[in-house]
C-alpha cells in the first residue's frame, strides 16, 4: 500500500467528513492506500506543515495557499471537493447594521493566520479602512476560537462558518432573527475553501499523480456517502476524534451543513470560481493578498485522472 | 555539504577561543564576562545561519538568522507598535501591578500567620493553574486588548513574588529579631530596619523570576484574542501567512526586551544587596 | 550579690536588687521531650554588680540572660527586673544585650549599626549623631562609622556590637559570651576595656563565659552552673579588688578563685 | 516591687480536632465566588430569562451592553439566582464546576457510552483519560529536562568555560515564549517524522530544565571551601568530588528545583497539548474554549492544577524519605 | 625541630626534618590591594615533633598549615614536606588534615565520614571496615558507628573528625584549631587524649591554637607568630616530659613557659 499523509486545516469534525469516511468505510484501502489523518489546530499551519514535508496533501483555503505560493512555497491545488465558500459575517441585528455599508465603524472579529484574506478583500472592495487610520474604518479583534466575543458584546459582528459558528450563536440561545448575516457567496467575494493541495515538485513524479488521484477518488467517494449518510458520518467522525469535545448534534447539524457546501463538484476545480477567487484576491486595493496572477496554481492532472478511472 | 563542514569548524573555533578567554586572565575581568557569552552566541548564530544553508532547510521551516536580522530592521516601525502594545502596556503594567500587590499580600501574611497557613496552600494550588488556560478566560473578562494581557501578567507573577518575598521577610536569623525584640521595637519598625532589607536579595530573586513571566504571559494572552498588533499576534498571524522571518523578528524583539529587563533587574540588585554574601563574591 | 543555690530564701541585703529571681523554672517543650533548662534558680544581682555566669555547654546560661532580657519566659517561679515583669523592663528599654556572635546589620554601616537602637528609640538626629560618635570612641572604633561590617575584624565587629549595645545607655548590660570568639590578646584588651567602663558608668553587667579566666578577671560575682537540669551550684564572690591590672592573674588570689571555679565546674560534671 | 511576673502556664492540649487555617480560606474563596458570579454572569442571564419570557429592566440589550455590571444587578435582584445558571457563563458558579468535574470523571466513566464501564476502556471524554495523556508527556519532558538540567549544570560547574557561555544563553532561552513556538516546533518534529508524545515532551523539558539547571549550580557549589579542601587533601578527582560531595550535598537543592520543574513540565504538556488536538488537557480546555463551555475549561484547569499539587506532593514525599535516609533533618 | 626568625640558615639537626621551610612568602591579591599573609616564614620539623602555631588572629597560622598541606602556594621562598614538594607530598597522601569545624558530611553516617577517604584511597571493603574500627576506637566513639554528624555532641563530632584524618594513617596530622568550638572542660578531655595518641603512635603534629595553656600543654615546641605582615617572632622548646597529666598546669615550668609564650605574643602585638 502507499502511504498518504493527509493534514487538516482544523480540528477533527465534520468539515472533514468526507476522509474520515473513506478512510473508515474502507475506500482507502480499495485504492491501496494507507491514510494517516493529522488533525489541526489553533496556529498549525498545514502549509507549513506540507513544507517541512510532515504532509503529502493538505486542506487548505485557497487565498492562504495562494499567498504561501506567492511566499515561495509552491502549492498546487489539485482538487477541490468544496464547491461553494461557507464563511460569513455575523452581527447582531439590534445594533443596527443592515447593509455592508453600515459596517464601517464597528468593531468586528475576524481570524487571522492566514484567514484574514477573505475579509481584507472583501473590506478594501468596500472601501473600508481597517488598520485603524481611518476615521471610518473597523476595529478589527483578532478573534479567538470561540462565539465568545458576539455573546458578550465585546464584538458587533464575528466570522463565523456557516457549518459551525453560526450555529453555536444560535446554541446560545439566540433566535436567527436576532442576527444579521452576510455571507461570501453572497457579497460576491465568495473565495475557495477546503481545496487539497500538493507541492508542485511531487506532481512531476508519475507515480505521486497516481497515487493522488487514487486519493482524490477515494476522498471523492467518502465525501459523496457523507453527504448521502450525514448522521452515520457524523458519527464516523466522532469516533475519530480523541478529544472527546465534539457533540453529536453539533456534528450532524454541521454534516448537514457541510454538504451543502461539497453539493455538486466531482472534487474537480472549476476554473471559473478559481478565478472570482483570484480577482478578489488581487483586488486587495493597497495592500492585496496576492500580487500578480498566479500561475500553475492548479491543475486537472490529478482529478482528469481520478475521474477517468 | 562543505557549509556543514564549516559550520562544525566555526563551532570548534569559538570555542576554543572561549576557553582561552575564559581560562585566561581575561577569564576574571568585566570584558571578559561580556566577551564568551557574546562570541558564543555569535557561534551559535553563525552555527544556525550555516546549517540552514547546508542542509536547505526550507525558509518557511526555520529562516536563517540574515534573513530574520533584514526583517526586522525592514518593520522596525510595525515591531515598535507591537512592542509598545505587548510589553510596555501588556507585560510591565502587569508586571508592576502583580508585583507590587504580592508584595502587599507578603506584607499581610507575614503579619498573621493564620493568612499564612491558609492563604499560601491556597495561592499555592492556584499558580498551578496553567496560563493556557486562565489565558482564554482572561481574555473573555478583560476584553482583547491590553488590560487582559496585564491580567494574565498579573496573575502570573503574583505567586512567585509572594513566595519569594514571603520567604525573605521570614529570613532573618534568631539573634537579629531577638536584637529588636530587646529595643522594645515595634512591628513596624521591625519591617523597615530590619526584615524588609533581610528580604531585599529574595525579593529581587523574584523580581527577576517574574521578568520572563511577564514577557512570556503578555505574548500567550495574545494567542486568545487581541487587536491587530502585538507581539503574539504577530508571531500568529505570521506563521499562518509563512513569514517565518517575521515570526522570528518578533521572538528577538521579546529576546532583547527580556533579557535587558532582566539586566536592569539583575544591576539594580546589585547596586541595592551590595552588602549580601551572594554579591560580594 | 546574693544567692541562694540550697536555700529557698534570699539574705538580706543593702543594694537594690536589679535583677531577682526566686525558684525559676525553664522547660523546653523538645521533640525528644522535654528539656529542663533552668531548675530553680534563685539568684539576686544588686546594682552595679558584674556578674559572670560560667558552665559547661548546654548548662542554661544563655536562657537564664534570656529569661531576664524577656526573651524567653520561665515556666516557673518569678523574676523581676528593676522591681518589674521582665517584660515591662524590656519595653521601657532598661538593657543592651550583646549577643554572642556580634550579629551586625550586614546592610548598615558600623555607624549605622550602632544608630539603629537610636532611631527605634526615636533619638533626635543630633542626639544620634553625638552617642555615635561617643560610643565608636569608647570603643576605640573612631574612624571606622562608614565601613561595613564585613570589611572589620571579628575583634572590631565585637567591640561595634558592644557600642551599640552602650549608645542608648541603659543601666544594664546581658551580654552573652561576647569574647567568645575572638583571639586570647584581643580578648585581653577587651577584658580590660569593659572593666574601666563598668568602672567609669557603674553599670550593671550580666556576663556569660566558658572562660575561667575571663570570669575570674571581671567579675565581683561568679555564678556557676550544671547542666542537666540547668542550676546554680556555686556562686564565689571574688575578693579581688576593683581596679584589676591585667597581670592581676598571676596573683594567688587570682589562681586560688580560678581553682575554685574549675572545682565547682568539674564537681558539676562528675556529678 | 512588683508582683508581676511569668507564672508557669503549660499549654494545655487541645480537646478538639483544630481547624486548618486553609478551611476557612476555601469557604470565603467560594463565597466570594458566588458574589463574583452575579455581576460577571448577570448580562447572560437576563438575556436568558428575557428570551424565556420575563421583564428585565432595561429592555434593550444594546442598553445593557453599555451599562455596568453592578447596576443591572441593582435593577434586577429578582434574577440573580440565574446568574449561577447560565449556559454559557463568564465564570461558571462553583456547583456548576464541581458538576462538570464529576460529570466528566465518574459520571463518565460509569455512564458514559465510552466510559470504562461500558466499553472497558477510559473514555476519551473524560478528564481521567485526558489526565492520563498529559501526564505521560509531563513525565517523559521531565525526566528529559532535569537529566539535561543536571548534566547542564554538572558541566557549568566543571568547567568555566560553559558558566561564562551558556549560563547567560539559559537566561535569554528562557525570555523566547515558547508557547508562541510550541505549534512550530511540533511541525519541525513532523517534518523529521516524530510524531506523538515525543514533540510534547520536548516542549516541556525545554520548560523544565531551567530551573533544574539553576538550582542544580547553586546545589553542586553548595559545599563550602573547607569541605572541598578536604577532598584536596585526599587528592581525590573531580569525578570523586562530584561523587561523593557535590552530587550529596545538592539534593536538598535538586528537590527544590525537581518540584518546580515538574509543574513547569505540566504547563509544557499542556502547551504542546494546544495545537495537536488530539487528547490531553490541553486540548480538553482549548475545546472547552472552543465551544464556550466554561465549566468544561475550569475543571480540566482544576484537575490540572490538581495534577501539579499531587507531583509536587509526591516529590515532595520523596524528598523527606531521602533527606531522612540521608540523615538530613528538613 | 629548628627555627630562625632573624637567621637565613637552619642550624644542623638529627632527626629528618618532615617539614622544612625557607624564607616563605606568600601574598593574597585581594580587592583591597595586597595581603601579606606570611612573611619570610622559615621553619624546621622534625619527624615526632608535635608543634604548635599561636598567635592573634589573621597572622597567617591557618595560612601557614595550608601552604605545608599545599592548599595554598607560597610566592616566594621554598617548602617542602617529606622531603618533597608539599603537593607531591599532598598526592602522596603523606598528610591527615584536621579543620576547625568538624566539617563532617551529614549525609553519612559517622562511620561514613571516617570510611571517606579510605574509599576515595582505594582501600578495600574489609581493611575499610578494620580501620574504621579501629579508630572510632582510638577516639573513643566505638558504638557511634551509625548515629549521623548532628546527633552527636560537638565534642564528639571532633573526636569523629579527627579519626577521619587518622584512618589513612599518614605520619603527619596538620590540625587547625580543632578544640576552638568546644567548652573548656571537654578541651582538657580531649587535649589529654590527642597527647597520648601522639604519644602512641609517633606522628608528627603541627597544631593551631589560640589557647595559650593548651598550647603549652601539648607541645614540644611553640611557634608565635605575628600579624602584619604575618611571621614568626618566637619558637620556644617546651622543657615539659613526654608524659603529661593535666594537673602539669599547676607547675611553674608550665606557668613560666605560658608566661614567656604571652610575652612574646604581647611583643608581636606592641611592635
Ligand atoms: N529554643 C529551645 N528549644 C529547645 N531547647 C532549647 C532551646 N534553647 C535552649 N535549649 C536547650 O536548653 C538547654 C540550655 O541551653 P542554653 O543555650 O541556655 O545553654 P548554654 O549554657 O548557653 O550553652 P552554651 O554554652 O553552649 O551556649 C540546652 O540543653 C539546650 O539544648
Ligand atoms: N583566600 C584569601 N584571600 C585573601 N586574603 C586571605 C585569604 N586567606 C587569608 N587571607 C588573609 O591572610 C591573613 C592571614 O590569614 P589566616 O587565615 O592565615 O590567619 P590565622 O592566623 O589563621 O587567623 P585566625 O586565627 O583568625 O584563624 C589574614 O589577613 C587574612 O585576611
Ligand atoms: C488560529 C485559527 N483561528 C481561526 C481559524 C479559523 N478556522 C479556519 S477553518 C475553521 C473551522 C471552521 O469551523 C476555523 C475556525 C483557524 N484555522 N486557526
Ligand atoms: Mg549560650
Ligand atoms: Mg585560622
Amino acid at each position: 500500500q502507499d502511504e498518504v499523509t493527509l493534514q487538516l486545516k482544523w480540528v477533527t469534525q465534520a468539515q472533514f467528513a468526507g476522509y474520515y469516511v473513506a478512510l473508515e468505510n474502507g475506500y482507502y484501502d480499495e485504492a491501496d492506500l494507507d491514510v494517516t489523518i493529522l488533525p489541526g489546530g489553533p496556529d498549525i499551519a498545514p502549509t507549513q506543515v506540507i513544507a517541512g514535508g510532515g504532509a503529502d496533501v493538505i486542506v487548505e483555503w485557497m487565498p492562504a495557499a495562494l499567498a504561501a505560493r506567492e511566499n515561495g512555497l509552491p502549492l498546487v491545488n489539485v482538487a477541490q471537493p468544496f464547491k461553494a465558500s461557507g464563511m460569513m459575517l455575523t452581527c447582531w441585528g439590534d445594533v443596527g447594521i443592515e447593509e455592508p455599508a453600515d459596517l464601517a465603524n464597528r468593531t468586528l472579529g475576524v481570524w487571522f493566520f492566514g484567514n484574514e484574506y477573505p475579509f481584507l478583500s472583501w473590506m478594501s472592495q468596500l472601501g473600508i479602512d481597517t488598520d485603524g487610520a481611518d476615521e471610518n474604518g473597523v476595529e478589527v479583534l483578532k478573534q479567538g476560537f470561540n462565539v465568545d466575543p458576539l455573546l458578550q458584546r465585546q464584538a458587533d459582528c464575528i466570522s463565523t462558518m456557516t457549518y459551525n459558528e453560526y450555529w453555536q450563536v444560535i446554541d446560545a440561545g439566540v433566535a436567527p432573527e436576532e442576527l444579521v448575516t452576510f455571507q461570501y457567496e453572497n457579497q460576491g467575494v465568495a473565495t475557495l475553501e477546503d481545496g487539497l493541495y500538493v507541492l508542485e515538485d511531487d506532481l512531476e513524479d508519475e507515480a505521486f499523480v497516481d497515487k493522488m488521484a487514487r486519493f482524490v477518488d477515494a476522498s471523492m467517494q467518502g465525501w459523496k456517502w457523507a453527504e448521502e449518510n450525514p448522521e452515520e458520518a457524523a458519527m464516523i467522525v466522532l469516533d475519530y476524534d480523541e478529544t472527546g469535545a465534539q457533540t453529536e448534534q453539533h456534528q450532524i447539524r454541521m454534516m448537514e451543513e457541510v454538504a451543502k457546501l461539497t453539493a455538486g463538484t466531482e472534487g474537480a476545480l472549476d476554473e471559473a470560481d478559481y478565478e472570482r477567487t483570484v480577482e478578489t484576491l488581487l483586488a486587495g486595493g493597497s495592500d492585496p493578498v496576492i500580487t500578480k496572477e498566479p500561475e500553475g496554481a492548479f491543475t486537472h492532472a490529478v482529478t482528469d485522472k481520478a475521474l477517468a478511472d | 555539504m562543505s557549509l556543514v563542514v564549516f559550520a562544525l569548524i566555526l563551532w570548534a573555533a569559538g570555542w576554543a577561543i572561549n576557553v582561552r578567554i575564559a581560562n585566561g586572565p581575561g577569564g576574571t575581568t568585566r570584558a571578559g564576562a561580556l566577551a564568551v557569552p557574546i562570541i558564543f552566541g555569535a557561534t551559535l548564530l553563525g552555527m544556525w545561519e550555516l546549517m540552514v544553508r547546508g542542509f536547505d532547510v526550507p525558509r518557511v521551516i526555520l529562516p536563517p538568522p540574515s534573513m530574520i536580522a533584514t526583517t526586522f530592521s525592514e518593520n522596525l516601525g510595525m515591531l515598535w507598535g507591537d512592542f509598545v502594545q505587548t510589553i510596555l502596556k501588556g507585560a510591565l503594567t502587569g508586571y508592576l501591578m502583580g508585583c507590587a500587590a504580592a508584595f502587599l499580600v507578603a506584607l499581610l501574611v507575614d503579619r498573621y500567620d493564620y493568612l499564612r497557613r491558609g492563604l499560601l496552600p491556597l495561592g499555592n494550588f492556584m499558580a498551578a493553574l496553567p496560563i493556557v488556560g486562565t489565558a482564554p478566560i482572561l481574555v473573555m473578562w478583560f476584553g482583547f486588548g491590553w488590560q487582559s494581557k496585564a491580567a494574565v501578567v498579573v496573575l502570573m507573577v503574583f505567586f512567585p513574588m509572594l513566595v519569594n518575598t514571603v520567604a525573605g521577610l521570614s529570613d532573618t536569623t534568631n539573634m537579629q529579631r531577638d536584637l529588636m525584640r530587646t529595643y522594645a521595637s515595634s512591628w513596624g519598625q521591625t519591617l523597615l530596619k530590619l526584615r524588609l532589607p533581610a528580604a531585599l536579595p529574595f525579593i529581587f530573586n523574584g523580581l527577576k523570576v517574574c521578568t520572563t513571566l511577564a514577557l512570556v504571559g503578555a505574548i500567550v494572552a495574545e494567542f486568545f484574542g487581541s487587536p491587530t498588533l502585538g507581539l503574539g499576534f504577530r508571531i500568529s498571524t505570521s506563521i499562518g501567512q509563512l513569514d517565518l522571518g517575521m515570526v522570528w523578528a518578533a521572538i528577538l524583539v521579546a529576546a532583547i526586551f527580556g533579557t535587558l529587563f532582566y539586566g536592569i533587574i539583575a544591576g539594580l540588585e546589585k547596586r541595592l544587596t551590595y552588602w549580601h554574601a551572594s554579591q560580594r563574591g | 550579690m546574693q544567692s541562694a543555690a540550697a536555700q529557698s530564701a534570699p539574705a538580706p541585703q543593702s543594694a537594690p536588687a536589679v535583677v531577682s529571681a526566686r525558684n525559676l523554672f525553664l522547660t523546653f517543650q523538645t521533640a525528644d521531650g522535654p528539656v529542663n533548662a533552668l531548675s530553680d534558680v534563685t539568684l539576686d544581682i544588686s546594682k552595679g554588680d558584674f556578674v559572670s555566669f560560667i558552665g559547661p555547654s548546654g548548662c542554661g546560661k544563655t536562657t537564664l540572660l534570656r529569661c531576664i532580657a524577656a526573651l524567653e519566659t520561665p515556666t516557673g517561679g518569678k523574676l523581676t527586673v528593676n522591681g518589674m515583669d521582665p517584660d515591662a523592663a524590656r519595653k521601657a528599654r532598661a538593657y543592651g544585650y550583646v549577643f554572642q556572635a556580634a550579629g551586625l546589620y550586614p546592610w548598615r554601616t558600623i555607624g549605622g549599626n550602632i544608630r539603629l537602637p537610636l532611631e527605634i528609640m526615636g533619638f533626635s538626629k543630633s542626639e544620634q549623631e553625638e552617642r555615635v560618635a561617643r560610643v565608636l570612641d569608647l570603643v576605640e572604633l573612631t574612624g571606622f562609622e562608614k565601613k561595613f561590617p564585613w570589611q572589620l575584624s571579628g575583634g572590631m565587629q565585637q567591640r561595634a556590637s558592644i557600642a551599640r549595645a552602650l549608645a542608648f545607655d541603659a543601666d544594664i548590660l546581658l551580654m552573652d559570651e561576647p569574647f567568645g570568639a575572638l583571639d586570647e590578646i584581643v580578648r585581653d584588651r577587651l577584658n580590660e576595656e569593659l572593666l574601666g567602663l563598668w568602672d567609669r558608668t557603674g553599670k550593671t553587667i550580666a556576663f556569660v563565659t566558658h572562660s575561667i579566666p575571663e570570669a575570674v578577671y571581671l567579675s565581683t560575682h561568679i555564678v556557676v552552673m550544671s547542666p542537666r537540669p540547668g542550676r546554680i551550684t556555686d556562686v564565689i564572690e571574688s575578693p579581688l579588688p576593683r581596679q584589676r591590672p591585667l597581670d592581676i592573674r598571676d596573683s594567688p588570689e587570682f589562681i586560688e578563685v580560678a581553682h575554685r571555679v574549675r572545682e565547682g565546674l568539674r564537681a558539676g560534671y562528675e556529678e | 516591687m512588683s508582683e508581676a511576673v511569668a507564672e508557669g502556664t503549660a499549654p494545655r492540649p487541645h480537646r478538639r480536632l483544630p481547624i486548618p487555617p486553609v478551611v476557612p480560606m476555601i469557604v470565603a474563596l467560594i463565597a466570594l465566588w458566588y458574589v463574583a458570579a452575579v455581576p460577571m454572569n448577570i448580562k447572560e442571564a437576563l438575556t436568558q430569562v428575557e428570551r424565556d419570557g420575563a421583564v428585565v429592566s432595561p429592555e434593550s440589550a444594546v442598553e445593557r451592553r453599555d451599562m455596568s455590571n453592578w447596576a443591572l444587578v441593582a435593577r434586577n435582584p429578582q434574577h440573580i439566582a440565574g446568574s449561577w445558571a447560565t449556559a454559557r457563563p463568564r465564570l461558571p458558579a462553583p456547583h456548576v464546576v464541581v458538576e462538570e468535574l464529576y460529570d466528566s470523571t465518574i459520571g463518565e466513566e460509569v455512564n458514559g457510552r465510552r466510559g470504562l464501564v461500558r466499553s472497558g476502556s477510559l473514555s476519551n471524554r473524560s478528564l481521567v483519560y485526558h489526565g492520563l495523556v498529559t501526564l505521560n508527556a509531563t513525565f517523559v519532558g521531565f525526566l528529559i529536562g532535569a537529566v539535561l538540567g543536571v548534566a547542564l549544570a554538572i558541566g557549568i560547574v566543571h568547567s568555566r568555560v560553559m558558566d561564562m557561555s551558556v549560563m547567560p544563553w539559559a537566561i535569554v532561552s528562557q525570555t523566547i515564549p515558547i508557547v508562541a513556538l510550541a505549534p512550530m516546533i511540533i511541525v519541525v518534529l513532523y517534518s523529521i517524522g516524530v510524531q506523538g508524545l515525543i514533540p510534547k515532551a520536548v516542549i516541556s523539558a525545554y520548560l523544565s530544565f531551567f530551573p533544574v539547571v539553576v538550582g542544580m549550580v547553586k546545589g553542586l557549589r553548595a559545599p563550602d571551601g573547607m569541605q572541598l579542601d578536604l577532598m584536596r587533601t585526599y587528592n581525590a578527582d573531580a569525578r570523586t568530588v562530584l561523587q561523593k560531595l557535590r552530587l550529596p550535598s545538592s539534593v536538598p537543592y535538586l528537590f527544590a528545583s525537581l518540584k518546580i520543574a515538574i509543574a513547569a513540565s505540566l504547563v509544557g504538556a499542556i502547551v504542546g497539548e494546544l495545537p495537536v488536538q488530539r487528547g490531553g488537557l490541553g486540548a480538553r480546555m482549548l475545546a472547552g474554549s472552543y465551544y464556550g463551555q466554561t465549566a468544561q475549561i475550569w475543571a480540566a484547569l482544576l484537575t490540572a492544577a490538581a495534577l501539579a499539587a499531587v507531583l509536587v506532593g509526591l516529590l515532595g514525599w520523596l524528598e523527606r524519605k531521602t533527606l531522612a535516609r540521608m540523615g538530613m533533618q528538613t
